[in-house]
């Protein structure tokens, strides 16, 4: 059996973004510094060496002009692709991506399209503190006409970023800076991970646990732990926010009969919010067996401690707690 | 810092007799907007480029076809003069099926993408980022279109203004930056919001070539874009070109002008500058009276034949709530 | 009896302004047009007359350096009241509002305050399309150190706005254009109606109806629809989002069993997520007799033809189907 | 547009210590996180300015104290200059109880209320609105200070620094603009980013004075603050200076420096700030080399107790956490 490579999810964004920009000319990356410094992250390292400037365009500490640039480049036939150094900074952007970008094709009755993908790495953990650290997600998932792709794994990285590229709308793609070393399987070629479905990262049948970037990693975790008390967790990835296969989701919530949302971001108005609502709108609602348990983030801004920065958001023993406490309701 | 110098432009007959139709039409498009929506027929609010027609129509007339432009939410003259059909502009006021966004955009969401117009744009200031990025596209494709980037004296404040400017200097993108000065945004008048003279000094923040004209004389309009025009399609850039003009009505629909005199407007209304085009054609012989009333009238009659296109034209049925938010 | 007075929340809320401004020198104004043009809706109208342009500040078109400044003048001893033009003009001072106004507080250590209030109208009706007819009320309930305040009527503007000022947080208190002519009696006298009770503007034991804004009145004018087939609703509204009165919440479903939460904004994400989540965590959970019904606005842009605009967000036989359906159910 | 003129300004014994002494302070702290860091004894990232002290000191140090300063990311030298202790700025790198957040806020959010520090600011321009309105305030209650803001010449392509600018002219507020020009954002240089020479052109834009000045000269950088600080508290209004100096180290932690050259870095590292200054006291005969040498010894003893302090301070409560978010 031939050894399966394995690469950080850094490394299978760059693979992707470079193999997308080898197929078509209409592809190129423009955002700070990702020139020769390859990036805050380093995820654009030695791209600029193959594509030139041109390509890999370095753009002035201006993030509503490069946001605003990347939609008149999309509305007029290019397919950029945008790093935004920090998701903190989209809200420089904002106007560009909520109400421009976003709405362009409505307002327009249909006759325009903006494909373009915002890549920005959001979440906490490097000690950045209150303005570097955000996860604000759940604002562009709340704005019809965006794309919302949250990657946990390196694997579904490469894939749905190819499916981001190819889309015909602005997808916002949500990178995590404690992800960009994580590694696992990638397969070499190109391949894409259609946009709105669920991965089950893990079969359960007693909780259902649905996790989202980071958090997946910390709910299977959980479950590994859990597992030794003789709890069988069911770990669900949405992997994308905006379209939100919700089917997967309410199977799971069926046949488990219990639910834990967990995710980084502060727990009040999380995205989280609207899967719980999901759940108890829909016909899951009657298999529940006990209150739905919700994990998120303290209302606070992220603190620059490490510990209290650590104490911020939700951790593995946190999950496995909130596990134990639905299944001990009755 | 290069300038722009302005010379005397010979028109044709035919351009002449384009031109003044253009202005008439812009003209009697926005008088009949101003009327329905004085009778409460027309929904919502709009924005009047009453006056202004001089730098809507200039301004396009030296474009090519493949050139585009972004327009703002004072963005009907602009529209018609980059070619739109009228009777589709006024179907879109009426909130009709047949409108250019089948009665989603509205007066501040008119776009029309095969005649190259972008779009109107109901956020001050929001189009100028945008038309960054589609000369971007004509540089990188090497397409050779420019893109024609209007936006008001209100719009010069804002921050997508200066970061828009520098990305295109720096990166020599083909856009020209036509900044129609009407005194006003809503209410805040250029001497309270600028310690400038002219806006189109801030060329020089960003190392490009900077043009103050008179808005409302047509043909130095059209003399100074098309310079702007052949230097961006030649590779060297953007240019900024500050056109001083005026909109003869309220900034939106209710709107009681409390913030300039009935003097001031008279004055501005003395320099009308289809009145002052007329006068040169006059002057120049290139169009004798009944021929400049002629245009008048048959733009009229486009109008109203607009008019009762929209009217008769079906409104959009409920179920297209849905359709086209994704592509 | 004396007749008792009755103003509109446009005046209500000037009235506040200029009695606090009367009360105190550290009040003052700015925002876009708000001199002699009143404000785009009227709100100041009359207000530089009485207070001059040093206290009615006119500003440039600058909402990211207006917004800041508010904070600088807020940090420094003054307690601006900024005006936003229209609420969706939030996404060009968001960085102001989410990253500075939100935060500086925490992160200075607790050493800073920012008094400051975001007046800003919100939602749709008036055939202004796309940019001018959202609902992003979400959006700043879910970042910690805002506070979020959303009066439905005169009475509770007044109030709301005088307890917003002299709070010592930064308040984004969002008017809703279509109340702005709508009358009720306020008392002339200053008062002030904490941040964080919910209102029941009617009482009743069937179904909870949780309701923000311009939908409390459709709730109550479908409350009484439903009156005349038997059924009695009660009508809670939270009045403030950030804090959220979660007791009173709580409590109306324990004692109804059936919620029904209606908000304009687009329903994917909105803060009626949040508020379906709180009462699917709490005790209330063990009540429901039915799944909670969630209506929200469509998943659109807002559209500028008048019939589908208001085909975008819930109407009053909306609401009137949903609580039927609610009871329907067992 | 006004000028700002040179003059020497004389300097007493007193200050020419004071100013050294904040110059090495500046230094000192600077190079010791920079140890702290290459050995993962602090957390997060830092922005250090050694090479910028002349900025940092100069400028403060013709302010009063209760005038106010807003500062950047790379804040450290802004910050002792303002009259910080550098015992709490040390306390707060290292995330303890003692520090000037309660170790909530880190490296880049260091503000000093007392001392009139408005704050370090994560936000590349960020702080420019805050200055405007922190002048706001002295203006409308005639408090009579001037806010001064500090900035780097990344931030001058941020819309917040156009929109602040304006707004400062505007209202003639007192604040002075204090670009800190290191020649690269990040890692883009000023050459790419900027279709111009200076920075500073870009005053004219709203009608302001702007300076350029050599920022390793701490005597010019002290000579034109202080006209610009004169001219902010006569109540006429902001002024644009832009320092041209360069930053020794890399970006933040982790850099290469790929950007720049080696050649370019010792070129500037040739121009150091205090050797400079030390060279001009030797010369105007203000300080013998065996007390100048006595300051830097006790400089960096100061930035050793502060290491201790630091060290030895406890650790915030988990439950802080959760104090703080609202007054
Ligand atoms: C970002 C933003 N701020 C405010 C408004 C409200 N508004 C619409 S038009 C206008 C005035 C614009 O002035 P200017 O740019 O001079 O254009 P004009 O209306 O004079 O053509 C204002 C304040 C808006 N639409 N967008
Ligand atoms: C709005 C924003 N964009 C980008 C960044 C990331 N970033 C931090 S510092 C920096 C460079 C800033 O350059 P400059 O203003 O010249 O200051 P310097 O670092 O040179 O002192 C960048 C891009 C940020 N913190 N904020
Ligand atoms: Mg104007
Ligand atoms: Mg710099």
């Amino acid at each position: 059996m031939a050894v399966m490579r394995e690469i950080t999810y850094q490394e299978a964004i760059r693979e992707a973004m470079s193999q997308m920009m080898r197929e078509s000319d209409d592809v190129f990356v423009m955002g700070e510094d990702i020139g020769v410094y390859g990036g805050a992250f380093g995820v654009t390292r030695g791209m600029i060496e193959e594509f030139g400037s041109e390509r890999i365009r370095n753009t002035p500490i201006s993030e509503s002009a490069i946001a605003g640039c990347a939609v008149g480049a999309a509305l007029t036939g290019m397919r950029p692709i945008l790093e935004l150094q920090f998701s903190d900074f989209i809200t420089i952007a904002t106007d560009q991506i909520v109400n421009q970008a976003a709405k362009l094709r409505y307002m327009f009755g249909g006759k325009a399209k903006v494909p373009m993908v915002v890549r920005t790495p959001g979440g906490s953990g490097t000690g950045a503190a209150a303005q570097h650290s955000q996860s604000l997600e759940a604002w562009m998932a709340h704005i019809p006409g965006l794309k919302v792709v949250q990657p946990s794994t390196a694997y579904d990285a490469k894939g749905l970023l190819k499916a981001a590229v190819d889309d015909d709308n602005p997808v916002i793609f949500y990178e995590h800076k404690l992800l960009y070393r994580t590694k696992c399987h990638v397969p070499e070629s190109l391949y894409s991970i259609p946009l709105g479905q669920a991965d089950v990262k893990r079969e359960g049948k007693d909780v259902t646990v649905v996790a989202t970037s980071i958090m997946v990693h910390k709910a299977l975790e959980a479950a590994r732990l859990l597992e030794q008390d003789g709890i069988d967790v069911e770990v669900v990835d949405p992997r994308t926010l905006v379209p939100l296969d919700e089917e997967t989701l309410v199977q799971s919530v069926k046949k488990t009969g219990r639910l834990v949302v967990v995710y980084e971001a502060v727990k009040r108005g999380g995205f989280g919010a609207e899967i719980v609502s999901v759940i108890a709108e829909s016909e899951a609602f009657d298999y529940l067996d006990a209150p739905i348990v919700r994990l998120g983030g303290l209302p606070v801004p992220i603190p620059y401690n490490p510990e209290l920065e650590k104490h911020a958001v939700p951790q593995v023993p946190d999950i496995v707690e909130a596990v134990k406490r639905t299944l001990a309701y009755s | 810092m290069p300038n722009i110098t302005q010379s005397t432009l010979k028109l044709t007959r035919d351009e002449a007799v384009h031109l003044l139709h253009q202005m008439w039409l812009v003209r009697f498009f926005d008088e009949k907007v101003d009327e329905f929506f004085a009778r409460g027929l027309i929904h919502g609010t709009t924005h009047l480029c009453v006056g202004q027609e001089a730098t809507a129509v200039g301004a396009c007339a030296v474009l090519r076809p493949m050139d585009k432009i972004t327009s703002t939410h004072r963005g009907h003259g602009h529209c018609i003069a980059k070619g739109a059909d009228p009777k589709r502009m006024m179907a879109e006021l009426f909130g009709r099926e047949t409108g250019y966004c089948k009665g989603k955009g509205g007066s501040m969401h008119i776009a029309d993408l095969e005649k190259g117009n972008l779009g109107a744009n109901g956020i001050v200031g929001g189009g100028i980022p945008l038309a960054t990025g589609a000369a971007l596209t004509s540089k990188m494709k090497q397409l050779g279109y420019v893109v024609l980037c209007f936006f008001g004296d209100g719009a010069a404040n804002e921050g997508s203004f200066h970061e828009g400017l520098n990305l295109a200097s720096i990166w020599k993108l083909p856009v020209v930056f036509f900044c129609e000065n009407n005194q006003y945004g809503m209410s805040g008048s250029v001497k309270e919001m600028f310690n400038i003279e002219n806006i189109a000094d801030r060329a020089k923040a960003y190392g490009i070539p900077g043009a103050v004209i008179d808005g409302n004389d047509i043909v130095q309009v059209m003399d100074t874009v098309e310079t702007a025009v052949q230097r961006a399609r030649d590779g060297h850039g953007p240019t900024l070109i500050e056109a001083k003009t005026y909109r003869w009505k309220g900034h939106s629909k209710s709107d009681a002008r409390k913030y300039r005199t009935r003097e001031e407007e008279q004055a501005w209304r003395a320099r009308d500058p289809i009145a002052r085009f007329r006068a040169l054609l006059l002057e120049e012989g290139l169009l004798d009276v009944g021929t400049m009333d002629e245009i008048e009238r048959e733009a009229a009659r486009e109008i109203e034949d607009a008019v009762a296109y929209a009217e008769s034209s079906p409104m959009p049925a409920l179920e297209s709530i849905l359709d086209d938010v994704y592509a």
